[in-house]
């Protein structure tokens, strides 16, 4: 008795009001506040396992500690992926929402060309995945994680892991579009799913004295 | 909190780091070890007093085991290598 | 009898006997409330706590460390064997290493029998102890609690007090509202993020002041003729035919039959240069205190879970300690994420004390066995006897220890009480069981 | 008594406010009153307490700790020992420091009315008593009568009060924490300070500048004109200069490892305070000079005033610090001082000038100095006696970086080897040496430009190793060349004065006198360190700052050794005492909850904290919820057990050598239990492993265990087989995790599962399928049994799990399903004989001791702790884990009590034991000495209450379903 996929949920219970997009149970809140953190949960996260300075690895194009967009062929029609090099043989794909399982299917396939041993593995449910975004995002962050990310230090497009609140986190540097068209700074927070709520909360208390905000998902967010 | 400077993900403080211990013997033959030998490889440590090899693991950052070159009386840390011998250009 | 152990008896046994008398011996400094009175008005000096000596070219016994374990060992020495021709030998100053730098707390509220039964005996002779040395160590019976903050840990208290009461220590598990009762700013509400669901509650236990107890063994041990050797650093120690014949000094060399290795931090440095390995890692223990307030907490709370224990001194100061530092150093600078959690930990237990601060921080160096016991008494090397591995619990056995190993000395033979700490129990794979505690429960 | 009138006296307002002075930072415009004692004083914006309350007269702000002696102001800043007080609920607030707020009710802490006698007796008699550890001495015998010594000893004990229950937390202040990256951190800003951070930030560097007090300048804020001229030019230059944080009322508390830099920022807004972390580049400290108190009889009486003291209170509070001042010299500051008195219209009577051997030989007066005796016996009537005998370099940052500072006679202090400072520190200002405002300037900024320099290339050294740089933008600019040489400020010469004729007080909040010291040398305890203990001299709350370079100078005067030889005494952190508040900053534990728990909380499960995870115990009723598993089907969320995603040709090695059991022949689709000991035979931890294709494995472990395990296999593929091809990935959280258990668990499962058949022919026990359940496809499902009923778990993607978890709820409404908690499960495990690591075994508990003997293959090539469990067959001495059966079935022993063998010796415990609903009675797993371990076998269980029990060894671990016709079923 096959039915309907169901509302997937985010580990992060969304603020006021609640609404359905791409089949996830997201906020509907709109801030226009000048630092603002959202729940990316919906985005499909891909992980990858494969040899350093393989066919896979090449193929892939990103070494650990930065991030790339791509544009890639999946299945019908193309998306806009973000590969994050995220550890030594260590990949994380993200993509639009609903597009896991099209990337999966991609990256199993170059895999297969090459002979080497890839993990391709659909985290998109296993991990929770937050943005912040704004000018004094770097400040917020400050409080709660040790690494410097001056722009010097960690400039865009850089990723990295540490601890964030206490919780190993995947830092990735991907300033945005701001209202000017001028990039803003903007860092995706991606960690183990079960510390969303937690980290995501802790993000909002020590943003307190900033003026953070929640901010909506709206698709694709990425 | 003392800097480690991992090869992978670079200077880091030891709090994301797990520290395994000093780099004892290597294991013995199980099938041959005598319990004398096989105890000594458990319980036995050097214990040196100023500069040691050791296993770390960077637990919050890459998650690979790592040599470190340490001063135990002073904390200078001279050198961290990967411990399995990875490197980007392999 | 150990050949070590019989070596060390056949060379002192040639000594008179007869046992010392330190009351006798300490008239001339006797210290009581007359004696007080009299200083008082007639305002003149009191005599030497302890004298120093030239270092003699032999000694019947020389005991390296000059903290609480090597002074009392060398205090029974005198007093029960009459074994006087003995040496302290210090490095820095009496009292400098951990017999100075821990939290001065007393219990025996062990896991195994072993363990308890030994623990009881330090305590017993720590209860006596002021009126033996005629020198007012303050051993203040204040209560010791142990809190478990989840089932685990209860059933760990449990197993504990269980344990206790067998072997006739005053012990139990009691249940929130008792501690709560105990200790009013305690948080025992539900909401705390470590909720308090009993405690291990342990009457014998608690305080007393270490220094106190350092110089009143010294000066002890003094009146009997011992030799106390300040700022004298052993530097080598000779052994041939597999038997100890003497020690080098940066005050000189001394010809002896048997050395005990009685240090901290430092013990697998000393049993090296005996040719003996040890099962050691020394790790730093870091402690801190608060500027004093009003008395508020009597009796001593520790938290497994939160890694803490604090206690109050008479003079109004809170006393924090903790686990030992995430990875091993000789080191003993302190460190801030060592104040950072500690805080951290002290307000989830204690809200209300955010505004009282920390004056001083300080770290002393600990020797970690695998089995969280220590090692006592014959080496393979004749006449070199240790008295290490003391991790975070030498000072409770300070008494204890020095009785078993001057008896050890004396009488050749390795008394009951410490059989289950010998350092051959680690080739023979017989650890000690507290390791089981460490191991159960988090 | 007069002491305690003078304290309750009410205010004489702004009787010795002075006219307003060119440097006073007293806002005359903003006027206010708060609480002192219970009467209400006013005070002007900038005011400190100890200020506004000197400018209305009052002069004993204190008792001391032993004598209960009346103290007054001595250094009129945050080291002042006299002024320590209550403030509201806080206790120990640094009168001289704090700023006075509207409303703000302060109070004494050490005057007991109630022990007006015991005071006075102790002011008049006992002092000659109490020398240096007089408790000691006494209270010896009779033993009996010490706790009650013991009792009047704690009414001694010094500070103020904290309250039983915290604030409300809106009243309560916000504690908060920062890390930062600087390359140049300044300790202090005085005008070499402020000259150094200017220096480096104008190269470039990121600096941040932090000074203990409210405002910038040091020394300069009280000097003349000229000194004015300059702060005023310094602060603008750091205004002016970007690149620059500037953190007032802030201060360094300590230097640890790798530069690793603590900073407490106080005084923020609404009392809160931020602790910041910094890796420091390089550190410059430039902690000026503290003035050193003279150690003469009399010398705590208050009135007695450091010249500092004087000229804080004149040029910066206006405040007339009396009517007629004697002044002892012994430098220019001294002199400037007595130019101050003059022109703040205090009577200078005389000033005796230490350079031509001038002295102070006693003061006189109890509750306030009267007059004062001077070299040659001269007696002189004042009410004021200013001293500035010297300066002590605070090194104590310094030493914390591993530097040992010498004494150096020619200036009279301790200096800093300032030669020997590791690269990533440097040190200015006064407490290298001394000179003009314009040579110290110099040397400032020199030194900031040296710092900048030292740091530029250490950032580049970072850069280069970390990975995250872009490879273009992150490039700097060319590295510097060389500063130029710093150059030398030479230390003026000083006569040295530490104690004068007679005896006084050097520890000021420990009441400890020179005479003290003395004793304690006399008795033994000639190393500093020895004396400092036995008189608790230097161990209060000023943190030897003040006193300890007059302890080291007095134990070398008594021990006849030169005060280079004496040494100096070991600097620990912090540097200024802390809060724990601001210590611990926000609260953050972190917590771990799975999908379900928002359905948890609505339906009144009751939490278990279990680690980070919040679990649900039970539901209300954990007996009715086992019943409910055995008669027909309940659910249990069981998420946080561990799963670990396991890939490549290799894994059955790596199986192989983490499991006991053998691995090489696991069939896809089947799943197998496993145990892994450490090497030394030891359980670690267990759990299932199913085979979900012919590369691809998904390992389970114990909720508590995952991290370990994970980490446990990284390690002995990384550091032993790096070779081996496999894979792994945690993936404990991708699933939400489901137990159906009970006799209609597979009705139950058939109505949720899409495309799996769960007949039991099809999907055996012990095997495993991936499929789609209630509309969510890659599922993966194993059918076990922990509670020992036919049970399925099902694992779906993560953001699914409440779904199906409704759905399940739903679906079995008919079949009386039911939601079971962790407690329902212990017990039904329990029932089935099933092990916990880390509760039926310990720490020391080897393989053949948990009754896994069946389990072991000693017959592998290798796995972890093989040897030694090879030899622990061999030796039959051992404990073994048993189920008992009480001979009573209504009794149920608690987890922990002890089983005692015929000799009353200890020879077992029990390790869980409950009330079994099925069985209608106790059941308990035990762990007994191997002889004991027969079945049929009696032994003794001491219960709790002294009383013993008897108890039969069983013949099976499981008391329920011994065949496992249930769980094939």
């Amino acid at each position: 008795m096959a039915e309907e996929v169901p509302i997937a949920r985010s580990p992060i219970v969304p603020a006021d009001p609640e609404v359905v997009a791409a089949g996830w149970a997201v906020s509907g809140r709109r801030s226009s506040a000048a630092l603002r953190i959202t729940d990316c949960m919906p985005l499909a996260k891909v992980a990858i396992k494969a040899p350093l300075g393989g066919a896979m690895a090449h193929g892939l194009g990103v070494r650990f500690g930065r991030s790339a967009r791509q544009r890639w062929e999946i299945g019908e029609g193309e998306a806009v992926v973000l590969v994050v090099g995220a550890g030594p043989g260590e990949w994380l794909v993200l993509g639009p929402p609903r597009t896991q399982d099209r990337l999966r299917s991609v990256l199993c396939h170059t895999a297969a060309v090459t002979d080497e041993l890839v993990s391709v593995i659909d985290l998109t449910h296993g991990r929770a995945l937050l943005r912040l975004t704004g000018e004094r995002s770097g400040d917020l962050l400050a409080k709660e994680c040790g690494v410097d990310l001056a722009d010097e230090a960690c400039p865009d497009g850089a990723a990295l892991r540490s601890a964030v609140s206490g919780v190993a986190t995947d830092l990735i540097r991907d300033d945005v579009d701001g209202a000017d068209r001028a990039p803003t700074t903007s860092y995706l927070l991606h960690c183990e799913r079960s510390s969303g709520q937690y980290l995501f909360d802790s993000l909002l208390d020590a943003g307190a004295e900033l003026g953070v905000d929640i901010d909506g998902y709206v698709p694709p967010g990425l | 909190m003392i800097v480690l400077t991992c090869p992978w993900c670079g200077a880091r403080d030891s709090e994301e780091f797990g520290y395994v211990g000093e780099l004892g013997a290597r294991r013995p033959d199980p099938k041959a070890a005598t319990p004398a030998q096989w105890r000594s490889y458990l319980y036995q440590r050097a214990n040196i007093a100023g500069w040691t090899s050791e296993r770390w693991y960077h637990r919050m950052g890459c998650r690979r085991f790592l040599t470190v070159e340490r001063d135990t009386t002073t904390n200078e840390v001279r050198s961290v290598l990967d411990a399995g011998g990875l490197a980007e250009d392999q | 009898m150990t050949d070590s152990a019989a070596r060390a008896h056949h060379d002192v046994a040639k000594q008179p006997a007869g046992r010392g008398h330190p009351v006798a011996a300490l008239r001339r400094s006797r210290y009581s409330a007359l004696s007080l009175l009299r200083h008082g008005i007639r305002g003149d000096d009191w005599p030497l706590a302890w004298r120093t000596h030239d270092l003699r070219r032999g000694y019947q016994v020389v005991i390296v460390g000059g903290g609480v374990h090597g002074l009392a060992t060398a205090y029974y020495l005198a007093r029960e064997y009459g074994i006087t021709d003995v040496a302290v030998i210090e490095r820095g100053y009496i009292g400098g290493g951990g017999s100075g730098r821990n939290t001065a707390i007393l219990r025996s509220n062990y896991l195994t029998p072993e363990g308890v039964r030994f623990y009881d005996r330090s305590l017993t002779l720590y209860s006596a102890l002021a009126a033996e040395l005629n020198y007012n160590v303050m051993f203040s019976r204040r209560g010791h609690l142990t809190l478990a903050h989840s089932d685990a840990s209860l059933r760990t208290m449990r197993w504990r007090a269980e344990v206790n009461k067998h072997s006739g220590v005053d012990s139990e598990v009691i249940a929130p509202d008792d501690v709560k009762r105990l200790v009013p700013h305690l948080d025992t509400s539900s909401e705390a993020r470590y909720p308090v669901l009993g405690a291990l509650y342990h009457p014998p236990g608690g305080i007393i002041r270490h220094d106190a107890v350092v110089w009143g063994y010294a000066r002890a041990a003094d009146s009997l003729g011992v030799h106390i050797h300040q700022d004298t650093e052993v530097t080598g120690i000779d052994v041939s035919g597999g038997r100890v014949t003497g020690v080098r000094t940066t005050g000189g060399d001394i010809a002896t039959p048997v050395v005990i290795n009685c240090t901290a931090g430092w013990s697998t440095t000393v049993s090296d240069m005996a040719g003996v390995r040890m099962p050691i890692q020394t790790f730093p223990l870091q402690a801190a205190v608060t500027e004093p307030v009003k008395p508020f907490l009597r009796t001593v709370v520790v938290s497994g879970t939160l890694h803490v224990y604090v206690s109050q001194t008479d003079r109004g100061e809170l006393v924090f300690g903790a686990s030992v530092d995430p990875f091993a150093s000789y080191s003993t600078r302190g460190s801030l994420e060592f104040v950072e959690g500690l805080s951290t930990h002290v307000l989830e237990l204690m809200p209300s004390l955010d505004k009282l601060r920390v004056l001083r921080q300080w770290a002393g160096v600990c020797d970690m066995t695998p089995d969280f016991a220590p090692i006592m008494g014959a080496t393979d090397v004749d006449g070199f006897l240790v008295d290490v591995g003391w991790g975070t619990y030498g000072f409770k056995a300070g008494p204890v220890a020095g009785e078993a190993m001057a008896q050890c000395v004396a009488t050749g033979a390795t008394p009951e009480l410490i059989s289950s700490f010998s350092l051959s129990r680690f080739a023979r794979g017989r650890l000690v069981a507290e390791k089981g505690a460490a191991a159960v429960g988090h | 008594m007069t002491v305690l009138r003078e304290i309750g006296r009410a205010p004489d307002p702004m009787a010795m406010r002075l006219d307003t002075r060119p440097g006073e930072v007293v806002d005359r415009e903003t006027a206010f009153t708060f609480y002192w004692n219970g009467h209400s004083y006013p005070a002007y914006e900038g005011d400190t307490i100890a200020s506004a309350l000197a400018a209305c007269g009052v002069r004993i702000f204190s008792r001391s700790f032993k004598y209960h002696r009346p103290r007054g102001l001595l250094t009129a800043d945050y080291l002042d020992p006299g002024c320590i007080v209550q403030v509201d609920d806080e206790p120990n607030v640094r009168g001289g420091h704090r700023l006075a707020r509207p409303g703000m009710t302060v109070r004494p802490q050490d005057t007991w009315p109630s022990l007006a006698h015991d005071v006075k007796a102790a002011n008049g008699l006992l002092g000659r008593f109490l020398g240096p550890g007089f408790y000691y001495k006494t209270f010896i015998r009779p033993q009996s009568l010490w706790p009650t010594y013991e009792r009047v000893l704690r009414r001694f004990a010094h500070g103020g009060e904290v309250p039983a229950t915290a604030q409300a937390p809106g009243g309560r202040p916000r504690y908060d924490k920062r890390f930062a990256h600087p390359d140049v951190l300044v300790a202090g800003a005085g005008p070499a300070g402020i000259a150094a951070a200017v220096a480096a930030a104008r190269s470039g560097a990121q600096v941040v500048l932090v000074e203990e007090e409210h405002s910038l300048g040091g020394h300069l804020r009280w000097g003349g004109p000229a000194d004015l001229t300059a702060l005023q030019e310094l602060r603008d230059l750091v205004g002016a200069t970007p690149g620059i944080e500037v953190l007032t009322n802030s201060v360094v508390l300590g230097r640890y490892d790798d530069n690793w830099v603590a900073v407490v920022q106080r005084g923020l807004a609404g009392g809160a305070e931020r602790l910041v972390k910094a890796r420091v580049k390089c550190l410059v400290v430039a902690a000026g000079l503290l003035e050193r108190p003279y150690v003469f009889a009399g010398n705590d009486i208050p009135g007695v005033m450091l010249s500092t003291a004087v000229r804080r209170l004149v040029n910066l509070y206006a405040v007339r610090p009396g009517t007629r001042a004697v002044v002892l010299t012994a430098n220019p500051e001294g002199d400037a001082t007595a130019e101050d008195l003059t022109t703040a219209g205090v009577q200078v009577v005389h000033v005796e000038d230490a350079r031509r051997g001038g002295d102070v030989v006693r003061a006189f007066g109890r509750s306030g100095v009267t007059a004062v005796e001077v070299a040659g016996g001269r007696r002189l009537e004042c009410d004021l006696l200013v001293t500035s005998v010297g300066w002590t370099a605070p090194v104590s940052l310094l030493t914390m970086a591993g530097n040992i500072p010498r004494y150096d006679e020619r200036c009279a202090r301790f200096r800093p080897d300032v030669a020997r400072l590791p690269s990533g520190v440097m040190a200015t200002g006064g407490i290298v040496g001394d000179g003009s405002t314009a040579e110290l300037v110099a040397h400032g900024e020199a030194t900031g430009r040296e710092a900048a320099n030292r740091a530029d290339r250490l950032a580049r050294e970072w850069r280069t190793m970390a990975p995250q740089g872009s490879g273009e933008g992150a490039a700097r600019p060319a590295p510097r060349p060389e500063s130029a040489r710093i150059p030398e400020l030479a230390p003026q010469p000083h006569p040295e004065l530490f104690r004068g004729a007679t005896h006084g007080i050097v520890d000021f909040s420990e009441d400890v006198s020179s005479k003290d010291l003395f004793t304690a040398v006399a008795e033994g305890y000639r190393y500093v360190e020895l004396a400092k203990r036995y008189t608790t001299a230097t161990m209060g709350p000023a943190q030897g700052k003040l006193e300890t370079v007059n302890v080291v100078a007095i134990v070398a005067e008594a021990t006849g050794r030169t005060i280079a030889e004496t040494g100096t005494t070991t600097w620990r952190p912090p540097y200024a005492p802390v809060t724990l508040g601001a210590l611990a900053g926000r609260s953050r534990e972190p917590r771990r909850v799975t999908p379900m728990q928002p359905w948890h909380e609505l339906h009144g499960a009751v939490p278990l904290v279990a680690g980070a995870w919040i679990r649900p115990d039970h539901y209300g009723d954990p007996e009715s919820e086992v019943l409910a598993v055995r008669e027909r089907v309940g659910i249990i969320d069981v998420t946080p057990i561990g799963k670990i995603d396991l890939r490549g040709p290799d894994v059955p090695r790596l199986l192989n050598l983490l499991y006991v059991n053998r691995w090489s022949k696991l069939d896809v689709g089947r799943v197998r239990y496993g145990v892994m000991c450490a090497e030394d035979g030891v359980v670690l931890d267990d759990g299932v492993t199913g085979r979900l294709d012919i590369d691809h494995y998904l390992m389970s472990t114990t909720s508590s265990g995952a991290a370990t395990v994970w980490e446990w296999a990284e390690r002995w593929l990384q550091t032993e087989h790096p070779d081996w091809q496999v894979q792994v990935t945690p993936v404990t959280t991708a699933y939400a995790s489901v137990n159906v258990a009970g006799p209609r668990s597979r009705e139950l499962v058939q109505r949720v599962v899409d495309d799996i058949d769960v007949s039991s022919e099809a999907f055996p026990y012990m095997a495993v399928r991936v499929g789609q359940v209630a509309g969510v496809a890659g599922c993966v499902l194993w059918r076990i049994g922990f509670t020992g009923e036919l049970s399925y778990e099902l694992h779906i993607p993560a953001s699914y799990g409440l779904h199906l978890w409704e759905r399940l709820l739903e679906q079995g409404r008919d079949l009386g399903v039911r939601p079971f908690g962790v407690e329902a499960q212990r017990i039904l495990r329990l029932e089935k004989g099933h092990l916990i690591v880390g509760q039926d075994t310990d720490g020391l508990t080897r393989a053949f001791s948990a009754g896994l003997a069946g389990l072991v293959k000693l017959d592998k090539d290798d796995f972890v702790g093989m040897p030694e469990l090879g030899w622990q067959r061999e030796s039959g001495d051992d404990v073994r884990l048993v189920a008992l059966r009480t001979a009573d079935p209504a009794l149920v022993p608690h987890e922990g009590t002890q089983l005692i063998d015929g000799n009353d010796r200890i020879c077992g415990r029990i390790t869980s034991s409950r009330m079994s609903p099925t069985l209608g009675r106790s059941v308990c797993l035990a762990q007994v000495a191997e002889h004991l371990a027969q079945p049929g076998t009696e032994v003794a269980i001491r219960l709790t209450d002294g009383g013993t029990a008897v108890a039969t060894v069983s013949e099976h671990l499981a008391q329920v379903d011994l065949q496992g016709v249930r769980l094939r079923g």
